[in-house]
């Protein structure tokens, strides 16, 4: 956990509500772990107020002391907004790496048939990262399934191809791929049995969980919840769990599907 | 110059400055620990602690608002055996006093929880929380009434010689007849202000942003309330301050001070930066450098 | 899909729209006139009135704060009679309601200003403030006492048949006791709430900033506390209320409806944007339209 | 009184603390008076959340339909600050020109010996309209007395010099011009008798009222005072006055320095 103003080396508008930012910090790029999150402050003034949680996206560590790491958001309110007019060159003060991310063959027992991505909308954002550690450092097979409104919010496709994963991609007006929901797709993949790692909206990752919990599956995924500390100091981000009450920011953002008490 | 003098004291309880991480905002001292170095401040105050675990309000928990957070976490903690016996070990390893915030459902209750604390190693101080707003029994019934503060008050008093700081809320017609009550009742210090009672609501799915409908508010919105009422208790009750309420800078704690405070503490301000409570101690030290003066005791407006 | 219904009624007072500008922060309605289109809003609140013309607090007035403001104007006025001779003529010239906001030295006063001002012409309504924070003798007091409140209230329905608005400070323990006591005396609606005690220290100076050392917190800041008591208040009276209290955008305005308002006042946002009032009225038009909401009156909780 | 949204033409560091910005209106600027100011929006969001007053500095109408408007500020805290980084090509929500300005010959008597204007630090902003309005459309003789802590800190002797103005200087440390307070420069000016015009530090503005009320000379002061509205709605800016309490905003920022109630 490391508290730093970070420099803006690059900041893309990909479409006008998605952004791509990329930040100068080698000490959280050697640190980081797929599935773990970066909390950003917006403002040096008092509005707005908390930080933003975001998931790292990509983390660049090519040379001893350089460091790079990336993060893909959507523009969906006033933080984000802030945050889209930032330029390259500016500092941002940000907190991070923060929570504990995916874990890769959990419980100790190694993957080995490959593993199963699944992002609805800005959901991908962790999953590129993490598809490149499974890829890269663990020569995993990997499918990923993505959905999206339509295809103007398909989001990342190109980066999942150029890492080496089989896509497959659902759309909800049809206008690209399966005209659908994300989830029709669970049933065409195979080996239907890989462990599955997912992001992406609440009703989306619900659908999934009791998907999986159904045939038995591993199925991690990705949380959000209203955050202030960020480190498990003010308790805000609270999750029911059969364990009790977690916290998404410190217990996770990532947690194992069949512990979350999913709300109607 | 020499450096000035930061030493603060409320009620027995010596502190090397006069600053300390408010309850519910620094959890049990080991989250932020990579990023502050507890032996800088004056004093950790500890989330509040009841008698049994307590699961606290289901999420949504917090709410952002304009220059403030609504928080209705509900007094979750792990109850006073846990707290003594997981979380203690690891302050202890410091040297700054523990301020342990306790909240009963009745009076009686608030003695069981003193009693237990008293004379375990490692509490330097007890700060009695009859002002939270976040549960139902106990809570913010105590500090809105003057004679449940002074029943909750003397049976605390009645089973411990630690320093006793009582912590007020806000959501009062007149924060001075509380103070007295406490007073009276044998506390060594008072802490205001605790959250005021606030609420949002989402105009897309028309109901409250909070599970628990309101909650507590925090942060830069309510300082002038706070320092408001820090000033009108200091004019008339003779016990040592901690004042609080939306400080994030230096600057906001010396208005504390200046407002009759002896201690502050920063809550919500540690979210947005987490290293406010040392970035303070600097300033404040600045301040009194630059305007001559040797020792903080001696600020007054 | 046709317009939506704004149409509001307090208490028999007939609104095109939900929308009053606030007392205290719209003049007398000539300040802003080339700016906004008086015929367009809900209701005008003209400044605080009394008896004598009053001559207000010393400078400094107002202190900016934290997504907020400190006033301590004190209720300075022409008085009531300048004010029918003088001010009212230009207000009569507009197609829209004009509440007249009454503040007296004690209850009889209210009386007299209430007997004053029924039946003159071009006055649609009075809002009874018993609540104001800066005047020393009358002023909150009142607000925070229930027998002052029926008292004053009491006085002023004796004397008028106009739509009885009475204005409630949130400088209280329990708003709805006070709020039930008014309805009791026979008002017709209730308007809250009024700004919140507060206090800004000058650290270089060491003086308070406004020279009546405390003033009222308006603004933002204090939205999530207005919004409340005002649901608070709908739950347990049956009156219509003007919610108010750091509502700067037709979002801001809808929460205040959703916790139960049957109307909003614009306060401090005219400061920042002076077309704030009419941007609201516009933003819950186009919301409840997206919404297929077809009559305000049915937007609920 | 125009609220509109103004673009920033230009905009230059003086020097660290003080900026010059040109704005487009030609709706203020064929309508405003020396002595007037315009009451800014500093941000979109809550804070800092009131509007800032600045005096017209100078306006340009050369051509019909055209217009630009300056203002001439000193970075002095949060709100200053955030307005220094408003770049050209920005838009800004602007409420003005508001208030009473200067009166030249006043009370209908014309003057004719000329102007005597005293600028104290950034209390010159307003005093270099006023000099253009008096030189340019009265043909009338103008003496500026410039204050400043320090040479670094003297502002528009360039402004004031290319006018046509007589130019004497005061510094408080000496490094320019007589060592001490612009106020001592006050029995050198000839003839005695000119109408003053200043602006400045308060104690300055005091001191000049003084010694002007002694000689019976005609003097108007421009004041500053907190605001809220600008307009004369909220009676934030309330003055002391024999009349009673007037109104920054509405009733000045210009005032008579006789009919001003000056504090100790
Ligand atoms: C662990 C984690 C990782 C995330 N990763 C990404 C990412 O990689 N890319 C991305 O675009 N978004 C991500 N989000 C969501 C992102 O944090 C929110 O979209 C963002 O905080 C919205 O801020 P705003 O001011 O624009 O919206 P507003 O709605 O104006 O924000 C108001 C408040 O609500 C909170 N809030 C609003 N939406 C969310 C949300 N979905 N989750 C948590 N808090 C929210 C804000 O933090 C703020 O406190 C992540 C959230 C979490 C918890
Ligand atoms: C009629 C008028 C004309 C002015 N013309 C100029 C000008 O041409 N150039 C210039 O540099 N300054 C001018 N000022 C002063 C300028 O308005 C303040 O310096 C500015 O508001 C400070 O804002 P801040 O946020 O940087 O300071 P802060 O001290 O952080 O401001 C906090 C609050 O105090 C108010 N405030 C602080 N100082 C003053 C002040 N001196 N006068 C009024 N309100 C103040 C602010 O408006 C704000 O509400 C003028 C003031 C008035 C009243
Ligand atoms: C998330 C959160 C949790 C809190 N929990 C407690 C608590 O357990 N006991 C207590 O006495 N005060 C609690 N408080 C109140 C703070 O200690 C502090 O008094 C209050 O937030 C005002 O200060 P601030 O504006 O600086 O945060 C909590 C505040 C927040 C924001
Ligand atoms: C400068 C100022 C003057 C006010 N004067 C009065 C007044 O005369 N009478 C009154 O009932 N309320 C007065 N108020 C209170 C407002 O009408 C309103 O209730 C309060 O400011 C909360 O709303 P807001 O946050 O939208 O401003 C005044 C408020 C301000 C800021
Ligand atoms: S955000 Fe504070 S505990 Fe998770
Ligand atoms: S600033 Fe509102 S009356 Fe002058």
């Amino acid at each position: 956990m490391i508290l730093s103003q970070i420099k803006v080396l690059d900041h893309q508008e990909i479409t006008p509500s998605y952004h791509r930012m990329v930040l100068e910090s080698p000490a959280i790029a050697r640190g980081a772990q797929p599935g773990q999150f970066l909390h950003i402050r917006i403002s040096d003034r008092h509005e707005p107020f908390l930080r933003r949680p975001f998931s790292i996206h990509r983390v660049r560590r090519e040379k001893e002391g350089q460091g790079e790491i990336e993060i893909l958001y959507e523009v969906v309110g006033r933080g984000t907004e802030f945050l889209s007019k930032r330029q390259q060159g500016e500092y941002l003060d940000i907190l991070g790496p923060l929570g504990n991310g995916f874990r890769i063959g959990s419980e100790g027992r190694r993957i080995e048939k490959g593993a199963l991505l699944i992002g609805g909308g800005i959901g991908v954002a962790p999953l590129v990262f993490l598809c490149e550690e499974l890829i890269t450092n663990h020569q995993l097979p990997v499918t990923v399934l993505l959905g999206a409104k339509s295809q103007d919010n398909l989001l990342c496709e190109e980066d999942f191809r150029k890492l080496g994963a089989l896509i497959k991609i659902a759309t909800e007006d049809g206008s690209c791929g399966h005209h659908g929901l994300v989830t029709d797709l669970l049933p065409t993949v195979s080996p239907p049995s890989s462990p599955i790692y997912t992001c992406g909206p609440y009703p989306m990752l619900k659908a999934i969980a009791r998907a999986t919990q159904e045939y038995h599956l591993s199925c991690q995924v990705s949380l959000e919840a209203h955050m202030a500390c960020g480190v498990g100091a003010c308790l805000g981000c609270g999750l029911k769990t059969r364990q009790g009450y977690k916290y998404v920011c410190k217990d996770g953002p990532v947690f194992d599907a069949c512990e979350v008490i999913w709300d109607d | 110059m020499i450096k000035p003098n930061l030493e603060a004291n409320i009620g027995g309880l010596r502190m090397k400055n006069p600053v300390m991480v408010a309850s519910g905002t620094f959890g049990y001292g080991e989250e932020y620990g990579d990023l502050v170095d507890l032996n800088r401040l004056g004093a950790v105050v500890v989330k509040g602690i009841t008698l049994e675990p307590k699961e606290g309000c289901p999420p949504p928990r917090i709410v952002e608002t304009s220059c403030g957070m609504l928080n209705a976490v509900g007094l979750e903690n792990v109850g006073v055996k846990a707290f003594i016996k997981e979380r203690l070990p690891h302050l202890r390893g410091f040297d700054v006093p523990i301020i342990v915030n306790i909240n009963g459902k009745d009076a009686k209750e608030y003695g069981v929880l003193a009693k237990i604390l008293d004379g375990v190693e490692g509490i330097s101080g007890l700060e009695v929380n009859i002002s939270c707003p976040n549960v139902k029994a106990g809570g913010i019934y105590f500090g809105q009434d003057q004679a449940a503060t002074y029943e909750v008050v003397t049976r605390v008093r009645e089973v411990t010689n630690l320093p006793l700081i009582v912590k007020l809320t806000p959501n009062v017609t007149d924060i001075t007849l509380i103070a007295k009550e406490a007073a009276r009742a044998g506390a060594d210090g008072l802490s205001l202000i605790n959250t005021i009672l606030g609420m949002a609501i989402d105009i897309h799915t028309r109901r409250p942003k909070l599970a628990n409908i309101t909650g507590g508010l925090s942060g830069p919105a309510i300082k002038p309330i706070a320092l408001r009422m820090v000033w009108q208790v200091a004019q008339v009750v003779d016990l040592p301050i901690v004042g609080q309420g939306g400080i994030m800078t230096a600057e906001d704690a010396i208005e504390f001070i200046l407002a009759g405070a002896k201690a502050i503490a920063v809550g919500t301000a540690t979210f947005v930066n987490p290293k406010a409570s040392i970035e303070i101690i600097e300033g404040i030290e600045e301040y009194l450098l630059r305007e001559g003066i040797e020792d903080i005791n001696a600020l007054r407006m």
